[in-house]
């Protein structure tokens, strides 16, 4: 660069500094605030998830608007498209707006959660993360700003649904299971769960087991090279989500194997997979309630910011724990065919707590 | 009388500052062959690039057959009926030579877009035989030797004509890089495309633009200083008109040449070298302060023992001593801390590097010692050098691509003659395409180097460079040394033709 | 006089070692990645038990499809010199736009046969925009796609909307696994577009002049080949390409998916460069391609027949990789080679 | 990408129909213009949103500016001489990994170690690639799995929290002066320093003339397999570099942690005016490239456009930016 261009560049940031110092005095004045009394007035809601592509995070997203349009206060929904930095870019220049942020978030990777709480602490602002957090960092260590981190059992999910396939072929038989991203805790407690659900019994054999990394097209040219090494050896096939059970299917389709080979997926309960089941294409999946999960994580942070939800008394298990969950199957799946209304979502988490399924394990 | 196939009017032309077409008139009449001199700068490459419709006239006027045109693009240029073959190749390697010779003006050999092999080639075929090449159409461009595309080159712009306008054929130092029998075939061509139209014939050879050229203009600092009649002509003539002075004695500065101490131990000694399929048996020794002219047709071998010798070619058997230790070069870095210098024929793909400056291309080999150069420092190292060979522009901060070949290869050259340390200078062909008073100062040059007690390997543009430079010269064939001239400062000096009987 | 030199009888030239490469090296380039690919089909045929055999052919085969039809768009673009990232976001626009205009269960559009066109019209109006920001406006391509990838993802996120659209064309649905005259569909398209690319390359004005750009773009220009218009077809096919690339994956999913072309940028760029196209341009072609797409189905199918442990196979698969094409390439090395 | 080019046989030089450019000293604006990018895009993003200009925003931005910033710097030594390497975001995730796991034996030596351990992976692939005369697309896309699949073994494939020894490197996010952490101060300190070499020291200008015609620079004596290898040597380094940064931010190390950042940390460079070709760039312009990519990435959020929008604006923007800044003048030929 050349003599003059370092010259305007130190007149650049000259300039941008000597703006922000009369812009900042209004900020929050940050750190460790107990539960406290903030007016509606004060706060805006957030509610951030890696895409809208993804029909979990969607209806994730419907739930927390659904929660923020009832007590009237703003929602912005961040979407990060899987990237880290972004999400913790566009959270900052939140908080920086000077609300009380409550944030209700799906972090990208495990290794995200401790940035995002202590920004959301320093600003004063209150958090619930879901999904992820690093094993040995707890919202009781941080402070009453990180309210909770919920989470679903994974192993519980892969546990049942791999019962319910094992049923469904009747006991024996050979199964392939299709993991996703193999850096990742939650598909790895659920292919915990499978492997659980297999050992304690003899009829069914784990033939291959695949990361297709959550995509579909993966599982799909995966369980198509499988079923030409294994032929009529494999029987059943067990994938972490729907999308990989779906492209699994579509191989199993195209192979002209459909209703021979069972397929059961262990998380997400899509309308496609949803689909599948009342076709009889799939015998099972899981759901989390989605809406719940978006307007729950929203509800702990409101109740913790009036003060309606006293954060320091609360026992650990209050802190960190599993969500009740359900199990979905040809039985019923008619049940989950059509999406809840706004009432019934807010109705469910009037007591954020409530569906509380007991300490992490 | 019908117009003139070509007339330019007046024609100027401007590159921000610099004028670099002032006021140029030339006419060029139907059947003839007109020869364009002057040294580099002069403005012969904007002029033909103008003809190529490279660059367009800021002033005057271009008539073909009387009437005003506009070149303006390449293509429109070619449809005119001009044909341009440039002094730096513009064949495509990685295609076939047919395609290459038909390149944009496939004519019926496309049809719905798509190539009629057999047509595309015989058409091809028919632009070959025109210029007696032998050269198969369907071969890939990259495999020919470098004649050989040059002959293609002509072929093009012959090719390239369109029926019904006589063509006009432009070709800038065609000579330059083609062997003895290749210029005469080029002659018969000459003489055969005037027949049917005009060439315009561009050389630093004064020689042969008097044997080819029957009207001869010459060019300096942009302006038409001269313009003869072959016949009327002398190369002295031309020369003057071109330099501006009279040539001065001893083109070769051979006054200055010292016979070397026999006694001294060589710088370079090779000994028994030898690549399989390439060379063998080479042996010869450079004593301090000599020159060693090796000469040979392609495939002698010789620029091969001279690129082994800087470590750029492996060899497999023989030695190598410079100073009396032996040296055993991997790379040519290797060579260079030793001492040897190599001034690569390629210089725009190994002698210089474009887009640098003219002074970091100075300071490439010794940037300079201690952790920190100022780069005020390296200027005026630089600029020193400029002033010493005189490479103008002075500005050693300007792009080196943008500066002409003779004064690149100076600038090439101050790189490796600003070490102290330099023992053995290796040259191939280092005036290939520069202007004769650039090369009269290469020539002063090297006999400066050689009273700094360095040796210099020549790989010569010309039998009469290398015979008038050298000490010693050594002739190859077929990877073989077939004849020695030693210490032709004292015993005279050989003639061209003896070392032609040794190299055919 | 003495001033010129008066013999010039000859003009020494000797220029090979520069100018005039070896014919056997060039063959050696070109056939190296092919040996590659049967040393790797054969090593596995002798190693990994379900490899070589007929339904396991036909599967990498399938697998090969899609990526041949965009690599072949792939090899156009870089013949030229230059490249197209936008793969990805073209294929996701194409496939949700195909499937919102075919029938689906999100509007009541029908257009049957016209989706599928107008969908690969998408694409190719993608590559439109590439070629003329690139031509006219002089942006490096690199950057052109690099944008454009990201419009074709956000194009395909506001055409999903929130609800993932399915595919209930019947004809279309049938694609999916379907045969025409005993060969899958996916496998027919790939083979016409790989055939057809071949043609293009070898016989046609368009492919000739593609390699005279990438061959030297100024020599090209002076020639008087209109660079820019040639160009600008070139990218315009390559987007056409990724469309139908795009169209094929959502059919066989069945649905749209905004990440339906994830992954194959990385896939077939690699496949292009591993098959021995220069990425500077000018030298290679469709069938290098081939090779190149096949090497790559070819290992990840085998690494995963060989039931290797999947962080084994990651590694595995990068490493043959880096020994496939030094190995290829060792034969031709030389001291002054210059390689980027 | 132009990016990468292969030739045993060097063609002729072309004949140029390019006017005979100004000398390069002749628009000084145009170097400017990457900085004016940043300084309308910064202005355009406040203006829907007047918070980003308060120092407590824009020190965020310049804080997720670092690893962009660090990768970008050694993808430049890589792009110099003409290469590009693919896997320096994984080489950057690998470090969180190690980080992570050394820190809590070895404290500050994990750091030392870590790092000489990525410069060693980066020569490694700069050797390959120099001596095995290969395109260094294709090596460094097969490092780029190799090394991905050796964080994943060394993970456990899960991330892994430092809570022990985290006090080695939290002072790079923690500490700092006026609010400017001092992983900024010591970068933008790295990127003077990079430069001071590169224009003070006799040899620093060799990545450049490697990139520019490396054949000549062989002839002239120039180890450019050396350069070549050192490139990616740095690359590496930086790599390791700019994954402490990552590890001191997100307080973990986690196997595919800055693999999102690879693009990025390429388009750092390219925005801020490198020649993907080669020869020409420097590291004032990847500190500009990685402002100007940043606030790219975040800024359409932070200025409240649709989400679903965003991806559009960024594309746009990012052809718009390089339209506007890239330096023609010195590229006859645009790839």
């Amino acid at each position: 660069m050349s003599g003059l261009g370092r010259r305007f560049a130190a007149l650049a940031v000259a300039a941008v500094a000597t703006m922000s110092l009369g812009a900042c005095s209004s900020t929050n004045s940050g750190g460790g605030t107990a539960s406290g009394q903030v007016s509606d007035d004060d706060m805006i809601m957030v509610s951030a998830v890696r895409s809208l592509t993804n029909p979990y995070e969607a209806a994730w997203v419907e739930g927390s608007q659904a929660y923020a349009d009832s007590l009237g206060i703003d929602l912005q929904t961040i979407v990060y498209n899987g990237d880290s930095q972004s999400a913790l870019s566009q959270l900052q220049s939140v908080l920086a707006g000077g609300k009380t942020v409550l944030l209700n978030i799906n972090p990208n990777t495990t290794a995200d959660t401790p940035a995002i709480v202590n920004a959301v602490r320093a600003a004063g602002g209150y958090v619930v993360t879901q999904w992820s957090k690093p094993e040995d960092i707890n919202p009781w260590d941080v402070g009453d700003n990180w309210v909770a981190y919920v989470t679903y059992n994974g192993q519980e999910e892969g546990y049942d649904t791999t019962q319910t396939l094992i049923d469904s072929m009747g006991g024996s038989g050979g199964v392939i299971a299709l993991q996703g991203l193999l850096a990742n805790d939650i598909s790895q407690s659920r292919f915990a769960g499978f492997e659980q659900a297999l050992g304690e019994q003899s009829g069914v054999t784990l033939l291959d087991q695949q990361p297709a990394d959550f995509d579909r097209n993966k599982a799909y040219t995966t369980t198509q090279t499988l079923l030409n090494q294994y032929g009529d050896q494999v029987t059943g096939i067990w994938a972490a989500t729907d999308s990989m059970a779906l492209g699994a299917l579509q191989a199993v389709t195209e192979a002209g194997r459909a209703g021979q080979v069972k397929i059961a997926s262990a998380a997400d309960a899509t309308p496609e997979g949803l689909q599948a089941i009342q076709d009889g294409n799939m015998v099972a999946t899981y759901t989390t309630d989605p809406y719940y999960n978006g307007a729950m994580g929203l509800a702990l942070c409101y109740q913790a910011a009036t003060g309606a939800l006293d954060v320091g008394s609360l026992p650990h298990e209050d802190r960190a724990f599993y969500v009740s969950q359900t199990l979905i199957t040809a039985d019923n799946v008619a049940d989950y065919a059509t999406p809840p209304t706004a009432e019934q979502i807010v109705d469910s988490v009037q007591d954020p707590l409530g569906r509380n399924d007991g300490a992490l394990s | 009388m019908t117009a003139p196939l070509l007339e330019l009017r007046n024609v100027t032309k401007r590159f921000g500052a610099t004028t670099a077409l002032d006021d140029v008139s030339i006419t060029v009449h139907q059947h003839e062959v007109v020869g364009l001199i002057g040294e580099n700068g002069a403005g012969k490459s904007t002029l033909l690039k103008m003809l190529a419709g490279l660059h367009r006239p800021d002033g005057g006027q271009v008539l073909l057959s009387g009437d005003p045109v506009d070149l303006g693009s390449p293509a429109r240029a070619a449809r005119l009926g001009i044909g341009v073959v440039h002094q730096e190749q513009s064949l495509l390697p990685n295609l076939r030579v047919a395609e290459n010779l038909l390149l944009g003006h496939e004519g019926d050999a496309l049809r719905a877009g798509f190539f009629r092999r057999k047509r595309l080639e015989a058409a091809a075929a028919e632009a070959l035989a025109t210029v007696e090449s032998k050269v198969s159409p369907a071969s890939l461009t990259e495999d020919l030797t470098f004649a050989e595309r040059q002959m293609v080159e002509v072929a093009r712009a012959v090719a390239s004509r369109r029926p019904g306008r006589p063509p006009l054929v432009v070709l800038d130092e065609p000579t330059s890089v083609l062997e003895a029998e290749d210029v005469a075939v080029l002659k018969r061509q000459v003489m055969a495309l005037r027949e049917v139209g005009s060439v315009i014939f561009v050389s630093h050879r004064l020689d042969e633009v008097l044997d080819f050229s029957d009207r001869v203009y010459v060019l300096r600092d942009g302006k038409v200083v001269g313009e003869r009649t072959s016949q009327d002509a002398t190369e002295a003539d031309l020369f003057r008109m071109m330099i501006g002075r009279d040539s001065s004695a001893g083109f070769y500065d051979e006054g200055r040449q010292r016979p070397a101490d026999p006694d001294a131990v060589p710088v370079l000694s090779v000994k028994d070298l030898s690549r399989r399929g390439q060379y063998s048996g080479v042996s010869f020794d450079i004593r301090p302060g000599e020159v060693l002219g090796l000469v040979g047709v392609i495939g002698s071998g010789r620029e091969q023992v001279s690129r082994a010798i800087f470590g750029a070619e492996p060899h497999d058997e023989g030695s190598i001593v410079l100073d009396g230790q032996p040296l055993r070069l991997r790379t040519p870095a290797a060579a260079v801390r030793s001492g040897i210098a190599y001034v690569p024929a390629e210089r725009r793909v190994e002698g210089m590097v474009g887009g640098a400056t003219v002074a970091e291309n100075i300071a490439l080999v010794h940037p300079g010692r201690g952790p920190v150069v100022l780069p005020a420092r390296r200027r005026v190292v630089a600029q020193e050098w400029a002033e010493r060979l005189d490479i103008r522009p002075r500005d050693t901060a300007a792009d080196m691509a943008r500066l002409s070949g003779g004064n690149q290869q100076k600038a090439a050259l101050a790189r490796w003659v600003l070490a102290d340390d330099l023992r053995l200078l290796i040259l191939d062909h280092p005036t290939r395409g520069l202007d004769i008073g650039a090369k009269e100062d290469l020539y002063k040059l090297f006999r400066d180097l050689c009273e700094r007690g360095i040796g210099i390997l020549l790989l010569a543009d010309t039998l009469d460079e290398a015979i008038g430079m050298s000490h010693s010269v050594i002739v190859m064939k077929d990877g073989q040394v077939t004849a020695r001239f030693e210490n032709t400062a004292v015993d005279g000096k050989p003639q061209p033709i003896q070392l032609l009987e040794k190299m055919m | 006089m003495s001033a010129t030199p008066v013999h010039d009888v000859a003009t020494l030239e000797q220029q090979s070692t520069v100018s005039r490469p070896k014919n056997n090296r060039r063959l050696l380039l070109s056939a190296g990645p092919a040996v590659a690919l049967v040393v790797l089909a054969v090593a596995f045929a002798v190693l990994t038990p379900g490899f070589a055999t007929v339904n396991n052919a036909r599967a990498i085969v399938e697998q090969a499809s899609i990526p041949l039809v965009l690599a072949m768009g792939s090899t156009l673009v870089v013949l030229l010199g230059s490249v197209d990232l936008s793969v990805e976001g073209v294929m996701a626009a194409c496939g949700l736009t195909f499937v919102l205009l075919a029938s689906n269960n999100r509007n009541d559009n029908d257009l049957g046969w016209l989706a599928f066109v107008i969908a690969i019209g998408v694409g190719a109006v993608f590559g439109v925009v590439n070629g003329l920001i690139h031509t006219r406006i002089r942006v490096p391509s690199f950057m052109v796609t690099l944008g454009t990838w990201f419009i074709g993802l956000g194009m395909a996120t506001v055409l999903f909307g929130t609800t993932t659209p399915q595919l209930q064309d019947q004809t279309f649905r049938a694609w999916a696994g379907g045969r025409w005259l005993g060969v899958p569909v996916v496998i027919v398209f790939a083979a016409l577009v790989t055939v057809g690319a071949f043609v293009v390359c070898r016989y046609s004005k368009l492919g000739r002049y593609t390699y005279a750009i990438g061959g030297d773009e100024a020599v090209s220009r002076v020639a008087g080949i209109p660079v820019n218009r040639f160009k600008v077809i070139v990218f315009c096919l390559a987007g056409a390409l990724s469309g139908l690339g795009g169209v094929l994956a959502t059919i066989r999913l069945g649905v749209g998916d905004v990440s339906v072309g994830s992954g194959q940028l990385f896939l077939t760029l690699s496949a292009v460069v591993l098959g021995g196209t220069l990425l500077s341009g000018g030298r290679g072609g469709p069938l290098h391609t081939l090779v190149g797409v096949l090497i790559l189905v070819v290992l990840g199918n085998g690494l995963l027949l060989s039931g290797a442990n999947p962080y084994v196979q990651q590694a595995a698969q990068g490493l043959v990789i880096v020994i496939a094409v030094i190995a290829t390439g060792w034969p031709v090395r030389d001291r002054l080679r210059v390689v980027k | 990408m132009s990016t990468v080019a292969t030739t045993s046989t060097p063609t002729r030089e072309p004949i140029s129909s390019s006017k005979p450019a100004t000398p390069r000293t002749a628009r000084p604006w145009r170097q400017l213009l990457p900085l004016g990018i940043l300084v309308a895009l910064v202005l355009a993003v406040s203006l829907a949103e007047p918070a980003f200009l308060r120092t407590n925003s824009l020190t965020v931005v310049a804080n997720q500016a670092i690893p962009i910033l660090l990768l970008g710097l050694g993808q430049m030594f890589v792009v110099l001489v003409g290469g590009i390497d693919l896997s320096s975001a994984a080489l950057a995730s690998l470090t969180t990994v190690l980080v992570a796991t050394w820190l809590p034996g070895m404290g500050g030596a994990a750091l030392v170690l870590t790092l000489v351990a990525l410069t060693v992976v980066g020569l490694i692939t700069g050797a390959l690639v120099a001596w095995g005369q290969v395109p260094s697309f294709v090596i460094s896309l097969g490092a780029l799995g190799f090394w991905g699949a050796v964080s994943l073994v060394v993970s456990g494939s899960t991330t892994i929290y430092v809570s022990q020894g985290y006090g080695s490197i939290s002072w790079l996010t923690n500490m700092g002066i006026a609010g400017v952490s001092s992983a900024i101060i010591l970068s933008v300190a790295l990127v003077a320093v990079i430069w001071a070499v590169m224009r003070y020291t006799p040899r620093g200008n060799v990545f450049h003339v490697v990139g520019l015609n490396e054949r000549a620079a062989l002839m002239a004596g120039v180890r450019a397999r050396w350069v070549k290898t050192a490139a990616f040597g740095l690359s590496g380094l930086f790599a390791g570099l700019a994954g402490i940064v990552l590890t001191a931010q997100q307080q973990s190390g986690a196997p595919q942690l800055g693999d999102a950042l690879l693009l990025p940390a390429i388009a750092a460079a390219v925005v801020g005016g490198c020649a993907i070709t080669g020869g020409i760039g420097g590291p004032w312009r990847v500190l500009v490239g990685a402002l100007v990519v940043t606030v790219l990435r975040v800024g359409g959020a932070v200025a409240g456009i649709d989400p679903n929008y965003q991806q559009i604006i960024y594309g746009a923007v990012v052809i718009l930016a390089v339209a506007l800044t890239i330096d023609r003048t010195r590229l006859s030929i645009i790839k």
